[in-house]
């Protein structure tokens, strides 16, 4: 661990995942205001003392927003993540561990599904059910999967002809033990790296639809959402606009950075 | 005005929705409006100040009962592609928008007419079932305007990419993705017009990339403006900018067959619970004038000015007790999300009838799943009309029993009654007595929630002259337009 | 690389189409609305949407609308366009023919840039210069394509620092200054992620070239720098960029449509939109098609680019 | 051969390399560590130096001194090294550019490494020739035909044409050695050139070294950990130790009469065929488990494609063994011997149940006819130690967790007694006890290797296959494995196969020894024959081809 840290990448990637992250947990509750509170008053005004990031078109306090946003935004990203690499990495495993005819047609079909681009593949999934957070939460996991199977699949491959593995074999040992002691701590490393870099694209592909008004819908605070909603009113308060584009940014970033300084840290070249 | 116009040059106009279609009788893209009014003339067609003026038809003549009209159409007009333009065409078109198989968006404005014929080359005669004063206004819909009959008779599909018309300008190129190109009518029955060599329509789906290239000088017309943009485009150097007031409205539907809008307090208090004045500032930009739940605006020839309601959560929470709900009550509004417009009102509603008890879950969806699942259906959701060029076509678009659209279940005999007498009516003091009454039974009931009227806002650049829109939109008098550069 | 083997993968691509075709005309048949609805919007009435689809054949069965349009391709024809009444050829080809100048300008100029530039990062490793070179990269695979292009349209393209102007399109056929003034913004905006990943994936490899047994024997033979980066580092690290660029078209193919909305470029990626907002059927299958295709071609071409650059590869 | 090649030519009055009171040292996250101290080493004119030293000792880091190619974290703390007289320390990047691969060049260990994979060879030959002596393409490439034909490979203007992947391990090491001498260098070091090659090739390598070292008279410095090699190919050797040269002088002086007690250490690890350092052959050759008419087929065709494409079927796939019959005695070590690729580690695989096979196997009277026959109870009485010790060990587990695996698998003792078993185990195989908590990069080669070990043994088998269990450790850790393995058998009476090319090694070892060519078993006879007029002709040439000095042969530490 004092390993991982002595790298800049990992420290400026942990610090913004920490400070992302502690936005998307605690994020409602220390926000300053409601989120949907309106201050005619004070719309789009730039950062002031009593809204430290400024306000959007209807007075609404866009640190507060920020916030609110988090849960939404980065939530979504682990969310959609998590279940594409999980059903990815499952279908992954089965075919490298069952190998033959399994795994062959396992690793077409996903060809086939892979040959159609990610942003593609989201949207026609998105506009099939009809747009939302929900329906595009499940959109990025559906186009995450074929991929995430193929790096799982990978992994357990590259995993399986290991010695030790082969020794487990020769061993006698059942599949079960062998598929989740031996292989799968192993196979892990890979998937988890890639996934932590995939939630960044989670977010980023979460964000666009928002733009594009097939993700998030108002009155959400979701970041793309926010920016799209902003950028009507982006030369009389440029705040409302990079605000949010920049909390995307960040995120994306931070788990970015932190993706790559773990894989840097667990690249078994780098630890010997 | 100031100077005499000077003919020649191109005209730029940007615009931000695509123009998928040039058939007259459907389209109803806003850039698709500008370009048939250009390229075709309407027997009638709406002036500036939402009147009738001759088009293609110099004058006409109603008889007494208002059941019979006749139209006498200028001499010698021909279509772009040099053939006569007779009385035949006219036929000919009406019967098409009459048609049930051919999707037209006029009919229901001009499903009075019985028979049309063709008294001879220029003279056209409509007899109609039932008295209708205001069938001039009716023939200049947008959606009405001449085709040839050859066009007609032809292949349908090549009315959405070609077009042949009679109006001051003919259609060059025709690229949906980009750009629309049309030129100067050279037989327009005006003579000396149009001014213009040619207008192009050019298409900015991004409206910060719109506005940029209509303030850098690339175009010369900005076909909409945002409101969020007109502050600072009315500041730029050069541009005239222009906010005419129309009777275009968002309103918030509630169908009346159901529970909780069956009630009409709860109407009432929803409608005490909207703080119209603050609507029209955050999200028009104080570029609209708030509404008091009538349909028709002050522009409207017998328009009654409706009491103000004012914002009154109290009240509002203490109406909605009486009505069986002392602890509020929890609804889903839903909006589609373009216009955006939709659901900033809503998200607004939403903030502004909370005091008041109302839990208001906004639910924003694409426009597609809106139209297919919501439009017509819900019990809860924001509408959002142009202004119609008469009340009746107002009324009988949402509001009578046998209204187009009428989706809130609202059902009024006596409404119904009032709107047809006035429509056989020719007598203007009688009408204004009987439309008044049937404003006056509509602000009773509350059956649409009508919080603010929008302006209509476009933009001229540097040397464009007597550029304009109607307040009904969809008209331009882009025949009058001139380009002043040195 | 045999011929056997380029037929299989021939072979492949067209299954997956097929597959990929199936699947999106199930999908939009299911969705909510049609055609007609979406043409004539809210204020149509009910018979002028039946009239509408009776002439535009959606009162079908869909499996007949699915039997008769495979029928259409057979013979070439991909149908009418059901919003823009235009063959869906016409309607695709040119905006294909859009989004290609659009995407083979970036490709080309990030692959242009982001090679020396990883390159250069690989060599300055660990000094100020590779760490620029990183940030920028960060920076640019962080920002969401719809942020970087407001950004660049407030601050490069606004009327008021207008050094560019703020969208349209202009063909290069005859005007190539015109074209390159206005590609310029979309095809950075659609760069920028493209350069970041291209540029450390050619950083990383070249790293790794760069310390193996080879390079090291490279420069003991006592062979110029520049020998030894050209001719030994930079084409065994170039195989694995290829492999990221042809991943990477997949992204510029879903980047386009953000980049073209935005930036009023009559290209795919803002058809796709089009008719998807409009459920126009006949389109959204010949895009994706092309989309796919391109895609699944952009891998073949990329693998056998691979089989050309390094000589240990052969496939079968 | 050009004249200037001609050793009359050549004055020896400067020493071709000197390197006087040379230290260096590598920063590390741990602080400095020192590689090199107060060296002093000459290399005359047309003189052979051998260098020699366990891993880590310090030779390849005086190879990159002498180059002067050292990594950035190296500091050098003064001396001098000297090209025939001219301070080469204080010489610019630039400057060296110029004499590296001019006059002097490098061998390196590894020639699938050291050659650019994506280059064909001639290039890769001809670019040296190019810089520096200014040749045309054309000329370059006749040249380097020349030098390719000079180090005896027979078609050179064809190699000129391939890529590295496309030439044997024997083959690239001879384009490497012809580039290294293409300039006509005035010194060569050779940094353990043989290591990475088959022991016949190795041969061939060394005699070509000795050939062309004759011909143009070069110096050289020759590294190497392999005493027995080294003794054959130099003229004086020095020894390092810990950064240091402990000891130098004529090869035969220094290995017959060493000085010091490192190089006394040194030179009884190397395998010495005539001492016997194995069990007694068990008294009754009973049979404990019978290969027969083993066959295995890689790659092999489909059902499919034997249909369909009968022709290309025949054609695919690869025999890694066939048709190997033989059987292993109870308590006996089996040798298995033979170059790489021979299909050794094919039959391990098999006996270990790991690989399909056709033929038969039978052990303890029963008959298994294939992998999947092969039962729980046969897995346990047969248990697999792998080369590499590093790849046969979870990383992810404890010591104690893969030693206890069989414990608790087979049920060897009651699941509250695998601790105790575990650290009697470890005890067995002479580690402390508390590494059971350790996780096995936490330990060297060596340890990991006994581990490994250890495993085996805790199934309480009656057979244990090693695979060249000795291949990927350092000299003398070798000799170490070799004597631990040989007192687990005599206390347990388990017998092993025992796999390596190191032929000296298995003679010291082996009861029997196999031989094993292209999949065949070829050979078959008890240790102490091997040198049998009747044996198999490639039998011979392996013993020929393993590099141990006459001198040394009769030297003895003990
Ligand atoms: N770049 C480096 N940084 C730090 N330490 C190093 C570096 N290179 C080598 N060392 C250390 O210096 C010592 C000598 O290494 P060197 O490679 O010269 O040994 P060697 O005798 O060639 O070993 P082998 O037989 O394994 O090749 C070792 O302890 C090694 O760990
Ligand atoms: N899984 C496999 N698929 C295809 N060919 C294989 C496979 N495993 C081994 N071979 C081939 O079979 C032959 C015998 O291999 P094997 O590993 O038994 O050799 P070996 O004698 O152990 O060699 P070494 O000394 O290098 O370990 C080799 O030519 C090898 O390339
Ligand atoms: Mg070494
Ligand atoms: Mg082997
Ligand atoms: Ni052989």
């Amino acid at each position: 661990m004092r390993d991982f840290f002595s790298s800049p990448t990992a420290v400026v990637g942990t610090t913004l995942l920490v400070i992302v992250l502690t936005a998307a947990l605690f994020g409602p509750w220390i926000a300053p205001y409601d989120p949907q509170a309106f201050h005619p008053i004070a719309r789009l005004q730039g950062p002031s003392a009593a809204h430290w990031l400024g306000t959007d078109q209807f007075g609404r306090d866009l640190l507060s927003r920020i916030l609110h946003g988090a849960p939404a935004t980065v939530a979504f990203g682990v969310f959609a993540t998590a279940l594409g690499v999980g059903v990815g990495s499952v279908i992954g495993v089965i075919a490298g561990v069952s190998g033959g005819w399994v795994d062959s047609t396992i690793m077409r079909i996903l060809d086939g599904l892979l040959a159609v681009p990610d942003l593609l593949f989201t949207l026609l999934i998105v506009t099939m059910l009809g747009g939302g957070m929900e329906h595009a939460l499940l959109a990025v996991a559906v186009a995450f999967t074929p991929g995430m199977a193929r790096i799982a699949r990978s992994a357990v491959l590259s995993v399986r002809t290991r010695d030790y593995v082969r020794a487990a074999i020769a061993r006698g040992e059942s599949g079960f033990y062998i598929v989740s002691c031996e292989v799968l701590p192993n196979a892990l490393s890979p998937i988890v790296v890639e996934a932590t870099i995939r939630v960044s694209f989670a977010i980023m592909i979460g964000a666009t639809l928002g733009f594009l008004g097939l993700g998030a819908q108002p009155p959400s605070t979701e970041w793309g959402l926010m920016v799209a909603e902003a950028r009507q009113f982006m030369f009389r308060n440029p705040w409302c606009v990079a605000i949010p584009g920049l909390s995307i940014a960040m995120a994306a970033l931070g788990f970015n950075l932190f993706g790559d300084a773990l894989r840097d840290a667990l690249d078994p070249r780098r630890s010997h | 005005q100031s100077a005499t116009p000077k003919p020649g040059g191109i005209l730029k106009i940007s615009h931000s929705t695509r123009i998928a279609t040039l058939n007259v009788l459907n389209c109803s893209g806003p850039a698709e409006y500008p370009v048939v009014d250009m390229i075709y003339s309407g027997l009638t067609r709406m002036g500036p100040d939402n009147k009738p003026m001759a088009d293609l038809a110099e004058r006409w003549e109603a008889s007494a009962d208002a059941k019979t009209f006749t139209y006498f159409l200028r001499k010698g007009i021909t279509f772009h592609d040099g053939s006569p333009c007779t009385a035949d065409d006219i036929v000919a078109t009406f019967q098409a928008i009459l048609n049930p198989d051919v999707p037209a968006a006029a009919r229901a404005v001009l499903n009075m007419i019985d028979t049309i014929e063709a008294v001879d080359a220029t003279t056209v005669r409509f007899n109609l079932k039932t008295p209708f004063a205001d069938l001039p206004i009716s023939t200049a819909h947008a959606n009405a305007r001449i085709l040839s009959k050859a066009a007609l008779s032809g292949p349908r599909e090549k009315l959405d990419t070609t077009a042949n018309g009679t109006g001051p300008f003919k259609l060059e190129t025709y690229d949906s993705a980009r750009m629309v190109r049309l030129v100067k009518n050279e037989n327009y029955y005006i003579k000396g017009k149009p001014y213009l060599d040619g207008v192009e329509m050019h298409l900015f789906p991004d409206l910060a990339a719109e506005s940029a290239n209509f303030l850098n000088g690339a175009m010369d017309v900005m076909l909409t403006v945002q409101q969020a943009d007109f502050e600072r485009i009315t500041a730029a150097n050069g541009i005239t900018a222009k906010r005419i007031p129309s009777g275009r409205f968002v309103n918030v539907t509630m169908r009346q067959d159901q529970k909780p809008f069956d009630d009409v307090r709860v109407r009432k208090a929803l409608a005490m619970s909207v703080d119209r004045g603050l609507l029209v500032d955050i999200v028009l930009e104080g570029l609209g004038r708030p509404a008091y739940d009538n349909l028709v605006s002050p522009e409207f020839q017998y328009a009654i000015e409706a009491p103000e309601i004012a914002y009154d959560p109290e009240g509002a929470k203490k109406l909605l007790a009486e009505a069986g709900y002392p602890d509020g009550i929890k609804v889903t509004l839903v909006a589609s999300n373009r216009p955006a417009i939709r659901a900033q009102v809503a998200v607004a509603l939403k903030e502004m009838a909370k005091p008041a008890g109302f839990d208001i879950e906004v639910e924003t969806m694409s426009h597609d799943t809106y139209l297919a699942n919501v439009w017509m259906k819900g019990n809860f959701y924001m509408g959002y009309w142009g202004m119609q060029a008469t009340e009746d076509a107002t009324f009988k678009l949402l509001l009578t029993s046998d209204a187009s659209y009428e989706d809130t279940a609202w059902k009024n005999a006596e409404f119904d009654k009032l709107i047809a007498d006035a429509r056989s009516t020719t007598d203007s003091e009688k009408r204004r007595e009987l439309y008044a009454k049937a404003q006056e039974l509509q602000l009773k009931d509350t059956p649409y929630i009508v919080p603010i009227f929008e302006d209509i806002l476009t933009a001229s650049g540097k040397g464009a002259e007597d550029w304009t829109i109607a307040p009904l939109s969809r008209y331009y008098y882009v025949e009058n337009v001139w380009l002043n550069k040195a | 690389m045999t011929r056997g083997y380029l037929i299989r993968r021939l072979l492949a691509i067209f299954l997956v189409l097929a597959i990929v075709t199936f699947a999106v005309f199930a999908i939009t048949t299911v969705l909510p609305g049609n055609a007609a609805i979406m043409i004539l919007g809210e204020y149509a009435t009910p018979d002028a949407v039946a009239a509408l689809e009776r002439q535009l054949n959606l009162d079908q069965p869909w499996y007949m609308q699915y039997f008769n349009w495979v029928a259409g391709i057979l013979r070439g024809d991909l149908g009418m366009s059901l919003r823009l009444s235009l063959p869906v050829s016409q309607v695709v080809g040119e905006a294909f023919l859009n989004s290609a100048l659009l995407g083979a300008t970036a490709l080309v100029a990030v692959t242009v840039i982001a090679i020396p530039l990883g390159a250069l990062a690989a060599l300055k490793r660990g000094t100020a210069v590779d760490l620029a070179i990183g940030l920028f990269s960060y920076l640019g695979t962080a920002l969401p394509e719809f942020v970087t292009a407001t950004l660049l349209l407030v601050f490069l393209a606004a009327p008021n620092s207008g050094i560019f102007p703020a969208g349209g399109f202009v063909a290069p056929w005859g005007n190539i200054g015109g074209f390159a003034y206005h590609v310029a913004l979309p095809a950075f905006t659609l760069g920028l992620i493209l350069l970041a990943h291209i540029s450390r994936q050619v950083r990383s490899e070249m790293a790794e070239v760069l310390s193996s047994d080879y390079i090291r024997a490279a420069r003991l033979k006592g062979l110029t720098e520049r020998r030894v980066i050209r001719r030994h580092a930079l084409p065994n690290s170039l195989a694995p960029a290829v492999a990221v660029i042809s991943l990477d078209i997949g992204y510029l193919l879903g980047g386009i449509i953000v980049v073209e909305e935005i930036f009023a470029w009559p290209g795919l990626g803002r058809l796709l939109m089009y008719a998807l907002e409009n459920r126009d059927l006949p389109v959204i299958q010949a895009v994706t098609l092309l989309l796919a295709g391109v895609y699944a071609l952009s891998n073949l071409i990329s693998d056998i680019v691979i089989a050309m650059l390094d000589p240990r590869v052969r496939y079968a | 051969m050009t004249p200037s090649l001609n050793p009359a030519v050549t004055e020896t009055t400067k020493p071709a390399l000197a390197i006087r009171n040379y230290s260096l040292s590598y920063r590390t996250a741990n602080g400095i560590v020192a590689a090199l101290k107060n060296i002093d080493l000459t290399i005359g004119k047309g003189q052979t130096v051998g260098l020699v030293g366990e891993s880590g000792s310090g030779k390849s880091s005086m190879a990159w001194s002498i180059m002067r190619y050292l990594p950035p974290n190296a500091v050098e703390d003064g001396g001098a090294i000297r090209l025939a007289g001219e301070e080469i320390l204080d010489y610019t990047p630039r400057q060296m550019a110029d004499i590296r691969g001019r006059r002097m060049a490098m061998v390196f260990q590894d020639p699938s490494t050291s050659l650019n994979p994506t280059i064909r060879l001639g290039e890769q030959i001809g670019e040296v020739l190019m810089r520096h002596r200014g040749l045309t393409k054309v000329e370059a490439m006749q040249e380097a035909e020349a030098a390719l034909a000079r180090t005896g490979i027979t078609r050179p203007k064809e190699m000129l044409q391939r890529y590295p992947h496309e030439a044997s391990g024997g083959e690239k090491q001879r384009v490497v050695i012809a580039t290294a001498f293409a300039c006509e260098p005035e010194l060569i070091i050779f940094d353990e050139p043989t290591t990475a090659l088959d022991i016949l090739t190795a041969r061939q390598i060394l005699d070509l070294f000795n050939q062309l070292r004759e011909e143009t008279n070069v110096s050289a410095l020759y590294i190497s950990h392999d005493l027995g090699l080294v003794s054959r190919v130099v003229d004086e050797v020095s020894v390092l130790h810990k950064g240091g040269i402990v000891e130098s002088g004529r090869v035969d002086d220094v290995f017959r009469r060493p000085k010091a007690d490192y190089t006394r250490q040194l030179i009884g690890a190397v395998p010495n065929p005539d001492r016997w350092i194995g069990i007694d052959a068990p008294a009754n050759p009973d049979p404990l488990i019978s290969l027969e008419t083993i066959g295995v087929h890689y790659n092999a065709p489909t059902m499919l494609q034997k249909i369909f494409q009968p022709k290309e079927a025949e054609k695919a796939g690869f025999w890694g063994a066939k048709n190997v019959s033989m059987e292993v005695r109870k308590g006996e070590l089996l040798g298995v011997v033979g170059e790489s690729g021979s299909g050794k580690s094919t039959i391990a695989k098999v006996l270990a149940g790991l690989q399909d096979f056709d033929g038969k196997l039978q052990f303890d009277g029963k008959t298994f006819g294939s992998r999947k026959d092969i039962d729980r109870a046969y897995r346990r009485r047969v248990q697999l130690v792998f080369q590499h010790p590093d790849a046969s060990l979870n990383p992810r587990q404890t010591i104690g967790t893969i030693i206890g695996r069989p414990l608790k698998l087979y049920g060897i003792v009651p699941a509250d007694k695998v601790a105790t078993r575990v650290a009697e185990l470890l005890e067995m195989v002479r580690l402390p006890a508390d590494y059971a908590r350790r996780h096995p990069h936490q330990l060297s080669g060596g340890e990991k290797q006994r581990v490994a070990i250890a495993r085996a043994f805790a199934a309480e088998p009656d057979l244990v296959i090693c695979d060249e269990v000795t291949a990927a450790l350092d000299v003398s850790v070798q000799a170490a494995v070799a004597e631990l393995l040989v007192k687990l058998q005599k206390e347990t009476g388990t017998a092993c196969v025992f796999i390596t090319h190191d032929l000296n090694l298995i003679r010291q070892l082996a009861h029997r020894i196999a031989v094993m060519h292209h999949g065949a078993l070829v050979d078959f006879f008890d240790g102490p024959d091997a040198r049998a007029d009747d044996r198999d002709p490639y039998t011979k040439a392996l013993l020929d081809a393993v590099p141990v000095h006459a001198d040394m042969e009769a030297f003895d530490v003990a």
